[in-house]
């Protein structure tokens, strides 16, 4: 195929409604005679719930129906745990809470009203009476806590979970040191900048279903629902419609998805909730969360022997969609880019009084990151070498690929080096570090920080995913010529409607603004996975490029057919078929192919493909990251001076696209590294409850990124490409931490946990306390 | 997030404002840009039952210098502060504080006046009238009287202002010749309030060294104060390198720091002496 | 207990009879069907609300309706137009500053004020002129790009 | 959240101590406390109104003293509930002679919830303080005050309180 334009930096063909503020966004919506949701939600972490009084609010102007636990438990299934691990404990998981509230933010009761207002107003006018229990909220304490939140598991234990090849007592036993390190990944909130919504309509007559919500995963969460409310599941249609952002957030089937849909049904009227940010930060799901031990054992020449991690990982109070496989993407990427013999990790996932864990971009991927990265870095300090050198001597080289690891991944393709090498150029390295050791002599606390990552992506195969890792492409010439694309990868910010039009205008040699990439409803487009774990374009551009193929072997036939040649004799360039001088477009034969009055006879009429990717392996994307960073003596305020990434995703559809991701990403690491804190207090008490105590970085507190690439491509998917949705998360925060680190190495400094807040920096520069 | 009901009057002049209030008593609260009262309605923490919105009064939205002072309006905009061409060459405490509140947007409609009523122990307007010796002009049915700034902050969020009465005018002494002043602060990442904030208005004498010193600081305690010992250490002292510090070092001086998630007590009383040694510092250049 | 007011939006005069503390975002979206401005966060940080009143870019979360009465208001939707984007508009475009969408409306609204008062500002000036805007998704380096390049282009 | 504090009162310690325990003193001592009825031997039940500034928060509760050691220690548990939140406290209070007058010190430990924990956590250090000096400023003026007076007008908080919590007095009142 000729490549005009991928490859290239085209402009957004979402943009033009986006910056205009004419998108759809789930709020936006609206429906004749929609009724509005409000939420009552517990303050308590642990409480027993001992009578709930509706009757005020049932009466109060605008309301329609409360709806308490007592009235749809019965009625509406369990919040879907698509996890599966041996001897889980999975608690019931119900829609509203019952007896017990477990976290704060749990909800109660869902008042239905005329307007949003009236809707609120009427939350205030329900009165529970709860009777308060003793919360579990440490998450190493959680296992031996005499409270047991979920009673008759007997514990607070989720499941525990050995994993790891090698022998890992023998190769610790033979390494010349053995560094140790208790390690804390903080709970981060999301915050995608469009919460949560959802819009439902019942038509009883065709007793048909609509969900619009802002979801990653229009399918699954159809199928979730249809088994949640009972109801066919070819009744139910679920529209994800402009999605403001998830990052994982919204990779999820959540209890007021389903609980909307069944108020719909109940009344017979649309219904709308969106969520608060106060909601959002309460009960929409939470990122990391693993408290964990570290021992890396190495040779006198940096040489790694094993690694074995520890891990208390806090599931929150019940699981969500993936919540207890998080920790076990950390397991698998323990390694890092590194040769490391033998590698254990030893989980204990707890239960606890929060908000469920799950997957936050990155997803368990950043926390086996920040482990390796900074656990390297600590071998060098403990051998006193660079730790650039510690990382090259255990590199596996470009032809060692595919490359197996002690956790049981093979490595689909990569040139390490070749990444290190451009990122220390960039950063003049040597330079930096002169510079460092010049600045220090003048009492000046720099640091140079490097990560070298690898991270997991497009997943991927069915056999490691929950629900199937597969995804899906229509790719339809209509007869007008046309060109439509269905994916079941449904974007939310990523730019699919460009990339994938970018993929399929090359193939068929059409212009790019003939085609429609359309996703996201599940009425329009054949049944597909969805936007996560960096999957789009390697796995659904994949499914995309093999409908075009076989659409592409189809319109040949036609056009062989119409100028009375051989198909094998046709040529196909810049949307022609021609041969012996005598030429039809594709455009022409769509419109043949539609009319279907000269088709070959073995021939259905029409031109479409649909293919379906099931990928054989994962990606996996690798980078360097190095941060200079300077801390301020007087105040432990942190300066990122410089910021170099080279990041190797393989083959690149849209360059522009790329580095947005990587920005972004790079940007959430930011604020996971320096700012940002979900803080329960010892009673379960959310006190980072609004955006004016959990810190999101702002443009100011980002220093300008420079960015590179290396291009290795993937031998799994036939684009080459790899993902990038979510590397510069996972690369990033273990580079900024490594750079602080090292900046505070002359304070005997040789682990901090994140946020690295300026008093906690002061007081170790300071010797403070 | 939505407020509960309340009712409200925008009366066009101070004497009709004033009269509401006393009319309604406990049950009304002044609605100035809205910044500060607004964020809490919406949590419902706060519930007036009437909104005595004094943005349409005529007259309250000024600056201009009389009588050796600079008068600026209660409902005065930060923004309008921090681009005043005149106030920057005059007193220029004042736009640079202005320029530090919030962001953009907060400062295009917060007003001077809405947020010394407020007096949020993190507020930046506390710091700067307090070291410009402000004089709060209140306004109420039994008529007008002035409130030095460093008689007007009494506790977290707690003024002086009595039942009924409305701020209306912030008045400042035009600062002499040889004045030096600046603002410094550290904000809180998130919510962009001040960790710590110190103003600082200095008048230094013919020979450079230091006539007089007035600093407000912010975000340590309850309320903003006037930082008196290194008001005292740097009267007559000559503003070099060493002075500045051993007087700034007095920040804190029988002060009750408060603590929080981002920044302990002892923490908040460090920057508060890093922070008036460089806003000493600035001030006196 | 409704108050009568007249706001022009995007100029046109829209007389309302509306509740005391409906917010003016919500005015604009439920009541006036303009949803381009959007709602972040609700304790005034996040910016995906703002518009500019006479002039001034504000928080429209954080303002009552009542407030906005006589006042002439412009949203996203009354910058520019896709045949004459303005020049933060087309900058976004251009430069990929955005991902999602959600936070861009504000974000041009409060790019457009930046440029009104600094015509040719640097990337720090940017940088704190959108102090009052968060984005989850681009990083900002586009978005100071993106303002960067209106700048240029309106010279 | 812990709170802990001295306060130095001008008034005999077996005075200072029978103020801290009467019910009435209490109820005027405590800021905002619109009732305090007792429910049983030293259990009151409560209730404030944080009715200052722009907030009207109410709160249900109870108040109960324990370990009481006439004249020189009780401890004092409180817990209450309302639309903005809940609050529990529970503190020891010390009294100590000195000099004629009477040193209190008091310890506890205050809990609060809902929304006022989700949003206010910048405040609630400054505002437990506040309480605190309010309450024993106000006891101190009970315990000089001679019994044939009649008892002293608390007003000045009510006029003095600009700022959010309810709660938060109640926290302080234990």
């Amino acid at each position: 195929m000729a490549e005009k334009y991928v490859g290239q930096r085209v402009k957004r063909t979402e943009d033009p409604r986006l910056i205009q503020g004419l998108g759809h966004y789930v709020d936006d919506i609206k429906l004749a005679d929609m009724l509005h949701v409000a939420f009552l939600r517990s303050m308590y972490a642990h409480a027993r719930i001992t009578s709930i009084d509706t009757s005020e609010a049932l009466h109060a102007p605008g309301v329609v129906a409360v709806y308490t636990g007592q009235d749809v438990s019965s009625k509406i299934g369990q919040v879907p745990c698509g996890a599966a691990l041996p001897d889980l404990k999975v608690p019931d998981h119900r829609v509203l809470a019952t007896d017990k509230v477990y976290f704060v933010g749990h909800p109660i009761a869902a008042v239905v009203a005329t307007d949003r207002y009236a809707a609120r107003d009427a939350i205030d006018l329900i009165i529970v009476d709860y009777e308060e229990l003793p919360a579990v909220i440490d998450v190493e304490g959680a296992a031996s806590n005499s409270t047991v939140i979920h009673e008759h598991f007997g514990d607070n234990i989720a499941y525990k979970l050995t994993a790891g090849e090698g022998d890992i007592e023998a190769a610790l036993a033979s390494a010349d040191h053995v560094v140790k390190q208790r390690l804390v990944h903080q709970r981060l909130a999301p915050i995608a900048m469009e919460p949560r919504g959802v819009l439902a309509r019942y038509l009883p007559g065709e007793k048909e279903l609509t969900l619009w919500s802002s979801t990653q995963i229009p399918h699954l969460m159809r199928t979730q629902v249809a088994i949640m409310l009972g109801i066919p599941e070819n009744k139910l249609r679920v529209i994800a419609p402009e999605v403001g952002g998830g990052f994982g957030s919204k990779l999820n089937v959540y209890a007021e998805e389903a609980l909307l849909g069944w108020i719909a049904m109940q009344l017979a009227r649309p219904v709308k909730w969106i969520e608060t940010r106060r909601e959002n930060i309460q009960a929409t799901i939470h990122g990391r969360g693993q408290v964990g031990y570290i021992e890396i054992g190495c040779k006198n020449d940096g040489t790694i022997t094993g690694l074995r991690y520890n891990v208390f990982a806090d599931m929150g109070a019940y699981h969500q969609l993936l919540t207890p496989a998080i920790p076990t993407l950390t397991g698998l990427m323990l390694s890092g880019c590194y040769k490391i013999p033998a590698i254990q990790m030893n989980t204990t996932a707890v239960f606890t009084n929060k908000m469920a864990t799950d997957a936050y971009r990155g997803a368990g991927r950043p926390e086996a990151t920040h482990v390796i990265e900074r656990a390297m870095d600590m071998v060098a300090a403990k051998l006193k070498m660079d730790p650039v050198e510690v990382r090259r001597r255990n590199f596996p080289t470009p032809e060692e690929f595919p490359f197996k690891t002690a956790t049981g991944l093979f490595y689909d393709s990569g040139n390490y080096v070749g990444a290190l090498d451009k990122a220390l150029e960039m950063a003049d390295y040597s330079k930096l570090r002169k510079d460092q050791a010049a600045a220090r002599k003048d009492g000046k606390i720099i640091g140079v920080g490097v990560s070298t990552y690898v991270e997991i992506c497009a997943i991927g195969p069915s056999a490691a995913t929950p629900a199937g890792g597969w995804e899906s492409a229509t790719v339809r010439v209509e007869p007008t010529g046309k060109v439509t694309v269905l994916t079941g990868a449904s974007p939310h910010g990523q730019g699919q409607e460009t990339s994938f039009a970018q993929i399929a205008a090359d193939a068929l040699g059409v212009d790019l603004n003939d085609i429609a990439v359309v996703h996201g409803d599940t009425a329009i487009v054949q049944y597909g996975i969805g936007t996560f774990g960096s999957r789009a374009t390697a796995v659904g551009g994949t499914a995309l490029v093999l409908a075009l193929e076989e659409l592409t072997k189809k319109a040949t036939r036609f056009a062989a057919h119409l100028l009375e040649a051989e198909p094998e004799s046709l040529q196909f360039e810049d949307g022609k078929f021609s041969t012996d001088g005598k030429s039809v477009s594709i455009q022409e034969v769509a419109l043949a192919a539609h009319l279907a009055r000269n088709i070959p006879a073995d021939m259905d009429p029409g031109l479409s493909a649909t293919r379906f990717f099931e990928p054989k392996n994962f990606t996996f994307p690798f980078g360097t990251h190095i941060v200079v960073s300077e801390i301020d003596r007087d105040t432990g305020d942190v300066k990122l001076t410089k910021y170099v990434a080279v990041d190797d995703c393989g083959k690149v559809i849209n360059p522009m696209l790329v580095e947005g991701q990587i920005h972004g990403g790079i940007v959430q690491s930011i604020g996971q590294a320096l700012y940002e804190e979900l803080v329960y207090d010892d009673q379960g008490q959310l006190v980072t409850g609004t955006l004016m105590d959990y810190a999101v970085p702002k443009a100011a507190m980002i220093p300008w990124l420079e960015l590179d690439r290396t291009e290795t491509p993937s031998p799994v998917n036939p684009l080459g490409v790899k993902g990038v949705g979510e590397a510069g998360t996972i690369g990033a925060t273990p580079a900024i931490v490594n750079s602080i680190v090292d900046a505070l190495s002359p304070f005997g400094i040789t682990h901090l946990d994140m946020p690295l807040r300026p008093e906690l920096l002061w007081k170790i520069v300071n010797n403070a306390g | 997030m939505i407020p509960a009901q309340f009712d409200y009057i925008a009366p066009t002049t101070l004497d009709e404002a004033v009269a509401l209030l006393s009319q309604h008593a406990d049950d009304a609260k002044v609605l100035a840009g809205g910044h500060s009262l607004i964020p809490a309605m919406k949590l419902r923490l706060a519930q007036p039952q009437l909104l005595v919105d004094i943005g349409r009064i005529k007259g309250l939205s000024y600056i201009r210098e009389e009588g050796g002072q600079i008068r600026i309006g209660a409902m005065t905009t930060h923004y309008q502060i921090e681009s005043s061409a005149r106030l920057r060459e005059i007193c220029p405490l004042l736009p640079e504080a202005a320029g530090q509140i919030g962001d953009v947007q907060v400062r295009n409609k917060g007003t001077i006046g809405g947020s010394l009523a407020h007096s949020d122990p993190a507020a930046d307007w506390p710091a700067a009238a307090l070291a410009l010796d402000a004089e709060l002009r209140a306004v109420s049915s039994k008529g007008e009287r002035g409130i030095k700034a460093a008689d007007f902050f009494v506790d977290l969020f707690t003024t002086a202002l009595e039942q009924g009465e409305i701020l209306s005018e912030i008045r400042i002494p035009i600062p002499k010749a040889r004045t030096g002043q600046a603002y410094l602060k550290a904000a809180q990442p998130a919510s962009g309030f001040a960790v710590v904030g110190v103003a600082v208005s200095l008048v230094r004498d013919a020979a450079g060294k230091c006539e007089a010193a007035a600093v407000g600081i912010t975000g340590v305690a309850s309320k903003a104060y006037r930082a008196a010992a290194v008001e005292k250490a740097l009267a007559g002292a000559s503003l070099d390198e060493k002075m500045i510090a051993a007087a700034a070092a007095h920040a804190t001086d029988g002060i009750d720091a408060n603590g929080d998630l981002y920044a302990s007590a002892q923490y908040r009383k460090h920057l508060a002496a890093v922070y008036a040694r460089r806003a000493i510092t600035a001030a006196s250049r | 207990m409704k108050k009568a007011i007249s706001v022009t939006v995007n100029g046109v005069v829209h007389h309302q009879d509306v509740e005391p503390r409906l917010l003016l975002v919500h005015l604009l979206r439920d009541v006036l069907n303009l949803t381009g401005t959007h709602i972040g966060c609700e304790t005034s940080i996040c910016g995906a609300c703002t518009v500019i009143i006479d002039g001034q870019a504000v928080k429209s979360c954080t303002i009552l309706a009542v407030q906005a009465d006589g006042a002439s208001v412009t949203t996203i939707e009354g910058l520019g137009t896709e045949a004459n984007l303005h020049p933060v508009q087309e900058g976004f475009w251009e430069h990929h500053g955005l991902q999602c969408g959600y936070c861009t409306p504000g974000m041009i609204m409060a790019g457009a004020q930046l440029l009104d008062r600094i015509s040719s500002p640097t990337a720090d000036q940017i940088r704190h002129g959108l102090e009052g805007n968060l984005c989850r998704c681009t990083g900002y380096q586009n978005i100071v790009e993106a303002i960067q390049y209106a700048a240029s282009k309106a010279k | 959240m812990k709170i802990e504090g001295t306060q130095e009162i001008s008034a005999d310690r077996e005075r200072v101590y029978s103020a801290l325990i009467d019910p009435a003193v209490l109820q005027r001592c405590i800021p905002g406390c619109e009732k305090l009825e007792a429910t049983g031997e030293n259990t009151y039940s409560a209730r404030l109104r944080a009715g200052v500034g722009s907030i009207k928060g109410i709160f249900n509760g109870a108040v109960k003293l324990e370990d009481m050691q006439p004249p020189s220690r009780y401890r004092m548990i409180v817990d209450g509930k309302g639309q903005p939140g809940f609050l529990k406290g529970s503190g020891e209070i010390a009294l100590d002679e000195k000099n004629g007058a009477t040193l209190i010190t008091f310890s506890g430990d205050v809990q609060v919830g809902g929304t006022i924990a989700g949003v206010g956590q910048r405040m609630i250090q400054g505002a437990a303080k506040m309480m605190a000096t309010q309450f024993f400023t106000a006891i101190e003026a009970e315990a000089k005050a001679r019994p044939d007076e009649p008892p002293p007008t608390h007003g000045f908080f009510r006029t003095a309180l600009r700022w959010f919590s309810g709660f938060i007095r109640r926290s302080v009142a234990r």
